[in-house]
């Protein structure tokens, strides 16, 4: 199972991307979109997120094990926030 | 123990039900208990090692056996879930026509007020075979108002009101205790409840010396806090008129819509930029840390005393029992005078 | 010189691969517990941005967008350099890894010196939760809670790129040492890992501080 | 597997390799760390036990007659405290697991002995903290540390006692994170997933619970200090805060929190039970599944803790719903125990009498838990003393009695000794009385309301109080007595030989005490796990 090396291309094409996300990100924020102001952002933070995870952080490449525990994390803060999340809007139903 | 048990005894109509389903848990959950335990008893006897070299039959286990043993307690556990929960309902959601007294927590004391303008420390009077609703609010931390010979508790908890109802069964004297952890002496946050017979509770209630109801001293602070600057009841001024507000649903600028219950109407009043009428811009002052707990329990008194929204159940009347249990109850004669009782305001 | 085998493979090992893998795995666990553990105060903060919506946005529209984004993008920079830092590292790059490893912190540095301009900008400001807060809103105590969070937020952020400049600087001492090879250089991937992790928490305090309100953002 | 029939002297083991006690407190080896621990945490339940006597002698009487309301208040915060986070969450991970983690698939050590040393000075620095603060004057806040009482309204040292569980937090999740590490990367050639004792499975699945729930505890606290001391708002209401906020928080560690203290005595009882009963445990698959999936759905029932908090009645619902769901995997595991000493050799050693004590007081506990998930029940009887009653039937009837069947169990392998069988079965049976006498009345007392955290209460109570004291004391004196024997044993006990109860699992073909690498040779695993057939070809040879 030894790792591949993952190429200066793909670095550099992934920190290209990161980049032109950051911009989009920011100028998207100038436009006023109501709520959607937060999707947006946070939505493309997470695409960021997934590709520094993925290329930069080797996600793509390891194993099963390795990738599992990668979820796991965002599995469980998921659980947590979603579940908090729905006390607090159903409190006025 | 025995006087124990019966300070216990079920004393509400949620209680009866209560201890069905705590006592059929007892059974159900002592029956597996007992089988199970006797069944390790039995096979630790019955199967003790005989000698040092005994070899038992090497059985792995069985599926049939794994899938019975999950899915009837899960049959039996979704029971008492779908049980549990409908009694939770019960005790969580008051009827309508409840009696409302408030109740204010502090360390270490419960105050009671009685629309009537009564009010009580560490005590409460209630009439029996009513339903009675507490609205509560706690001035510090959080308290929890537990009696049990009513099955209730509810947390009471600072900056927001929450509520707890029940309907005592036999007139007596039972416990009221302070049942959240509450700094050094939570143990003497208690007091007594005092259930009483229907007349003696009116003639309970006619010997009260009070300086008038909670609503007209509502009515009170309203003039001299400066509300009704502002507030006025005929529709015009800058600023929302608060009759028929209570229970109404409120259109705000954020689109939303919201009922106006108590706890809306208390943060309109220490946060008034919390939630923002639709058509009004904010100017009300933030009234937070300037008045007090009671005096926003009375306030709240008047508002929800100064007319019934159309289409909506007004609780009680303000100053007594409803005189006509299970009717349609109106603004009863100790309302606050010269209030409008309109209720065909549309909004 | 690389170590000899012998040196690197610890006793309870036996395979410098079974050693990697373990390790790999060990810091994908402790990224685990480091989101549960900012996942707290996202939680946080997603509970009082529901409860305050307005004032969260107006919050959000007084942050430095120029700072923001510039750092932003400084410590996407970083991830980079530490990428190739990685890379040179599996390759054997010795001096190349020491040259990112050195940018890598210096954007670093770039990164925490504007984090502290802000943090100076907003004390002349008085937006620093506690007795002196100002905020020039209907509401200043719920624009309070949000600073709150912004400063527990990226304050403890800033905590872990500290941590991490301490590591990367250990990393190049090792590297000039001579502990790093084509065959065993698993801290620096490693330390990478944890770079690159801290930059993603930023992306998102990035995201929710920043950008919310940027539309209300008056110049 | 091949089992060492004879006992095979080794002159060196992990004991006497090193001398002194620097060779001690820089010791790598997981064998010696978990003796370490073990000195600690036995250290903090008595402490944590002298807490619990106190304020069992403070309620013989309805009036406070020994302490002043305040200082009763402290002494059951401290308990709390000390008892949960310095006794019983690391109590058998960090001893037993970290002891025979290594040996039971075949390890040299776990994969980060540092790490796994770290933890350990971690672990004492917060309990060094915890200590500064109660001997500064204490805490009162409960353990459950509920704002905004705890930020604003208590004079105590609130921030030390919290900054030593936040500390102690850390230790908890390096020990996690070692052992998945661990039981994913080291085991021995041969050594499948379903090859593994179910000690391991139980202890993967804690440490599951470790990593991902304690960081919540550790920012949660982070928060209320930071609330404490600068006076800003994150959950008072009076700075516009939300105190559920922290009950959610606090919860969504805690309960998994109590999973962390039931299921490594799960783990010992799941060793225990097949070795006296010398069948392999049954429906093996089932219960390792039954152990992930408590420590999955565990996560996501918290809000029972919050029935009446002012919890929304459909989230109340939702919580109340899958506290039932995650009772099932427990139900799977209590059931496969109770089939495997069926038709088994059952023999009454001192570990086996634990383990069937385990059993009864546990279901209880647990039963009485699905009491408190039935949201009708819960609400007169929480706060009360039946939630106290409850989990002190988990934690103490069922945990702590697995740690002592452990204990005994594992006893001969730590230090080579045997400990004298008929004063063990008699501090059991001890045990086992002191703590129904104890416990049970606090069922009835909770059903009729008595509340918890009470240093007075009304006299209609005193009967039942006083037994449950009475209880204590009983229960106090079973506690000393290992204590002592097994001190004794160390130096006087019967030589034990590698495999005294016949047990089957790796950890039994090595010498007692094992050489400091565990194994003279390293192990090949080639079959399951309880494999009691063994014996019958040992039989033959021998
Ligand atoms: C090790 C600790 C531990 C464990 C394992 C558990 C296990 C469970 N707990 Fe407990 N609990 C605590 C420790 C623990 N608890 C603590 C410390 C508190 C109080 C905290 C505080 O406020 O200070 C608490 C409080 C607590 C509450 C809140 C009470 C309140 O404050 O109002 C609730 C409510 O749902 C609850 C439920 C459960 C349930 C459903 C389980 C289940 O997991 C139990 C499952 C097990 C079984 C059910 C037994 C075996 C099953 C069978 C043999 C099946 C056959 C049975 C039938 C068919 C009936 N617990
Ligand atoms: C986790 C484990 C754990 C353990 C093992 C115990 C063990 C015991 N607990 Fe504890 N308990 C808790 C966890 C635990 N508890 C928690 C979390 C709470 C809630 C706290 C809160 O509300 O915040 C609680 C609360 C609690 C209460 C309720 C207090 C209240 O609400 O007012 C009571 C009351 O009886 C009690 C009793 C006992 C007893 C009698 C024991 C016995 O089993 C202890 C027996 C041990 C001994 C008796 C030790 C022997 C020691 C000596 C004889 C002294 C020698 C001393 C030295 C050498 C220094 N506990
Ligand atoms: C200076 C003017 C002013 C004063 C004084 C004032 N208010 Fe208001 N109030 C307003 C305005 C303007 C609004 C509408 C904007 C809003 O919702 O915040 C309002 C809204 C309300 C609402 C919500 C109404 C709705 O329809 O939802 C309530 C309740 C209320 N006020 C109660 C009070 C009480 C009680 C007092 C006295 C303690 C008070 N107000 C004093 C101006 C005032
Ligand atoms: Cu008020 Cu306890
Ligand atoms: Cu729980």
């Amino acid at each position: 199972m030894a790792q591949p090396i993952v190429s200066k291309k793909t670095y550099a094409l992934t920190f290209g991307t990161l980049l032109g996300i950051t911009a989009l990100t920011t100028l998207l924020g100038f436009i006023d979109m109501g709520s959607l102001n937060t999707v947006v952002a946070v939505g493309l933070a997470g695409v960021k997120a997934c590709l520094i995870a993925g290329f930069f952080m080797h996600g793509f490449y390891e194993s099963r094990t390795v990738r599992i525990a990668m979820i796991a994390g965002v599995a469980w803060f998921l659980i947590m926030i979603s579940l908090t999340l729905v006390d607090y809007a159903s409190r006025f139903w | 123990m025995i006087p124990a048990l019966l300070l216990v005894a079920p004393a509400s109509r949620v209680a009866v039900e209560y201890d069905w389903l705590f006592w059929s848990l007892v059974v159900v959950c002592g029956g597996v208990a007992v089988g199970i335990a006797a069944f390790v008893v039995y096979s630790a006897i019955h199967f003790h090692r005989r000698s040092e070299n005994e070899l038992p039959p090497q059985i792995k286990g069985s599926l049939k056996l794994e899938v019975t043993w999950s899915v009837v307690p899960l049959i039996i556990f979704l029971g008492m879930f779908a049980w549990g929960a409908s009694l939770y309902f019960d005790i969580e959601r008051p009827p309508a026509n409840a009696t409302e007294v408030y109740i204010v927590a502090r360390q270490w004391m419960w105050k009671a007020q009685y629309l009537d303008g009564r009010r009580e420390i560490d005590e409460l009077h209630v009439p029996v075979g009513r339903p009675v609703k507490l609205i509560m609010t706690s001035q510090d931390v959080i308290h929890s108002f537990f009696v049990p010979a009513f099955r209730v508790k509810q947390d009471v908890l600072p900056d927001r009101y929450t509520t707890v109802w029940f309907q005592p069964s036999k007139p007596g004297k039972y416990h009221l205790f302070c049942a959240e952890y509450c700094g050094a002496k939570h143990s003497g946050m208690i007091g007594y409840i005092y259930a009483m017979e229907p007349r003696e509770y009116a003639l309970w209630l006619s010997q009260g010396a009070a300086e008038g109801s909670l609503a007209s001293t509502g009515e009170k602070m309203f003039h001299q806090f400066g509300c009704a600057n502002c507030h006025h009841f005929d529709g015009q001024g800058p600023c929302p008129d608060l009759k028929g507000l209570y229970l109404r649903p409120v259109l705000l600028t954020t689109g939303q819509t919201v009922v106006a219950d108590e706890s809306y109407i208390r943060e309109s009043i220490v946060d008034p930029a919390a939630k923002i009428v639709a058509g009004f811009t904010n100017y009300m002052p933030v009234f937070k840390n300037v008045l007090t707990e009671d005096q926003l329990v009375e306030l709240l008194a008047y508002i929800k005393a100064i007319g019934p929204a159309p289409g909506t159940q007004q609780p009680s009347s303000a100053g007594s029992v409803p005189a006509t249990y299970g009717g349609q109850p109106g603004i009863s004669g100790s309302g606050p005078a010269g209030i409008s009782t309109d209720q065909s305001r549309a909004h | 010189m690389a170590e000899p085998l012998a040196l690197i493979l610890r006793e309870q090992f036996h395979a410098p691969e079974q050693q990697r893998e373990t390790a790999t795995l060990g810091m994908w666990i402790f990224i685990s517990t480091e989101i549960m553990l900012f996942g707290g105060l996202f939680l946080a903060f997603s509970v009082y941005r529901m409860y305050y919506p307005q004032a969260f946005i107006a919050g959000s529209a007084d942050m430095n967008i120029a700072l923001g984004a510039t750092n932003t993008a400084v410590l996407i920079c970083s991830s980079f350099t530490m990428a190739l830092g990685v890379h040179s590292a599996e390759v054997g790059g010795r001096k190349l890894l020491n040259l990112f490893l050195a940018l890598t912190m210096i954007l670093g540095a770039v990164f925490l010196g504007i984090k502290f301009t802000e943090y100076y900008l907003h004390y002349l400001d008085h937006r620093v939760p506690g007795p002196g807060f100002l905020f020039p809103s209907a509401d200043p105590p719920k624009a309070e809670m949000f600073f709150l969070l912004y400063f527990i937020m990226t304050g403890l952020h800033a905590l872990h790129m500290f941590v991490g400049e301490g590591i990367l600087f250990s990393m190049i001492l090792r590297n000039r040492a001579g502990s790093f090879s084509a065959e065993y250089h698993t801290p620096v991937v490693l330390a990478g890992l944890y770079w690159h992790f801290v930059d993603v928490i930023w992306v998102f305090l990035f995201a929710i501080f920043y950008i919310e309100g940027l539309h209300l953002h008056k110049w | 597997m091949t089992p060492v029939a004879e006992a095979v002297t080794v002159e060196r083991n992990y004991l006497n390799q090193g001398e002194g006690i620097l060779s001690w407190l820089f010791t790598l080896d997981h064998k010696r760390i978990a003796i370490l621990y073990l000195v600690s945490v036995t250290m903090f339940f008595f402490l944590g036990g002298l807490f619990a006597l106190l304020m069992r002698l403070e309620l013989l009487t309805p009036r406070a007659w020994l302490f002043n309301p305040g200082d009763y208040n402290k002494m059951f915060s401290m308990h709390g405290i000390i008892m949960v986070w310095f006794f019983l969450i690391p109590s058998i991970p960090t001893t037993l697991g970290n002891f025979f983690i290594p040996m039971m698939i075949g390890a040299k050590d776990l994969a980060f002995p540092k790490l796994n040393l770290l933890s350990w000075y971690i672990f004492m620095f917060g309990g060094a903290v915890t200590v500064f603060a109660l001997v500064r004057g204490g805490v009162d806040t409960g353990w459950t540390f509920y704002t905004p009482l705890s930020t604003t309204y208590l004079n105590t040292y609130v921030t030390a006692t919290a900054t030593g569980v936040f500390i102690a937090g850390f230790s908890s999740i390096l020990t996690g994170l070692n052992f998945i590490a661990t039981i994913h990367r080291m085991r021995a050639p041969g050594m499948t997933w379903f090859r593994l004792p179910m000690f391991i499975w139980t202890h993967y699945a804690t440490s599951l619970v470790l990593v991902l729930a304690t960081p919540v505890l550790a920012v949660t606290l982070l928060m209320m200090g930071v609330e404490r001391i600068f006076h800003v708002g994150i959950f008072d209401p009076a700075l516009g805060g939300d105190p559920v906020l922290f009950q959610h928080m606090f919860w969504f560690y805690s309960h998994p929190a109590v999973y962390i203290m039931v299921l490594p005595g799960m783990a010992v009882i799941s060793e225990i039970i097949p070795t006296f009963s010398r069948k392999p445990l049954f429906g093996y698959d089932f219960v390792a599944y039954a152990s992930m999936a408590i420590a999955v759905i565990g996560f996501l029932v918290w809000g029972h803790h919050m029935f009446v908090a002012g919890l929304s009645i459909y989230s109340a619902m939702a919580f109340s719903f899958l506290s039932y769901l995650v009772a099932v995997p427990s139900a799977i595991k209590v059931f496969n125990w109770s089939a495997t000493l069926y038709k088994g050799s059952i023999s009454w050693d001192t570990p086996m009498l634990y383990a069937i004590g385990f059993l009864g007081l546990f279901t209880i506990g647990g039963m009485t838990g699905l009491f408190l998930a039935a949201l009708g029940i819960d609400v007169h009887v929480t706060d009360t003393y039946f939630v106290i009653a409850h989990f002190h039937y988990i934690m103490v009837g069922g945990t702590v009695m697995a740690f002592l069947g452990g204990i005994h169990y594992f006893w001969p392998k730590i230090t080579g000794r045997l400990y004298p069988e008929g004063l063990a079965r008699l501090s059991a049976l001890i045990v086992f009385v002191g703590f129904n006498l104890t416990f049970f009345p606090q069922f009835v007392l909770g059903y009729l309301g008595m509340p918890r955290r009470y240093a007075a209460y009304p006299t209609e109570f005193q009967m039942l109080n006083v037994l449950s004291t009475a209880g204590a004391s009983i229960l106090g004196v079973g506690y000393i007595f290992p204590l002592c024997y097994l001190l004794w044993s160390w130096k006087y006990g019967k030589k034990a030989g590698p495999n005294p109860w016949r047990g089957t699992g790796l950890e039994w073909t090595t010498a007692s005490p094992p050489p400091r690498d565990n194994f003279e040779v390293s192990p090949i695993v080639e079959g399951p796990p309880y494999d009691f057939g063994r014996m019958r070809e040992e039989l033959h040879l021998g």
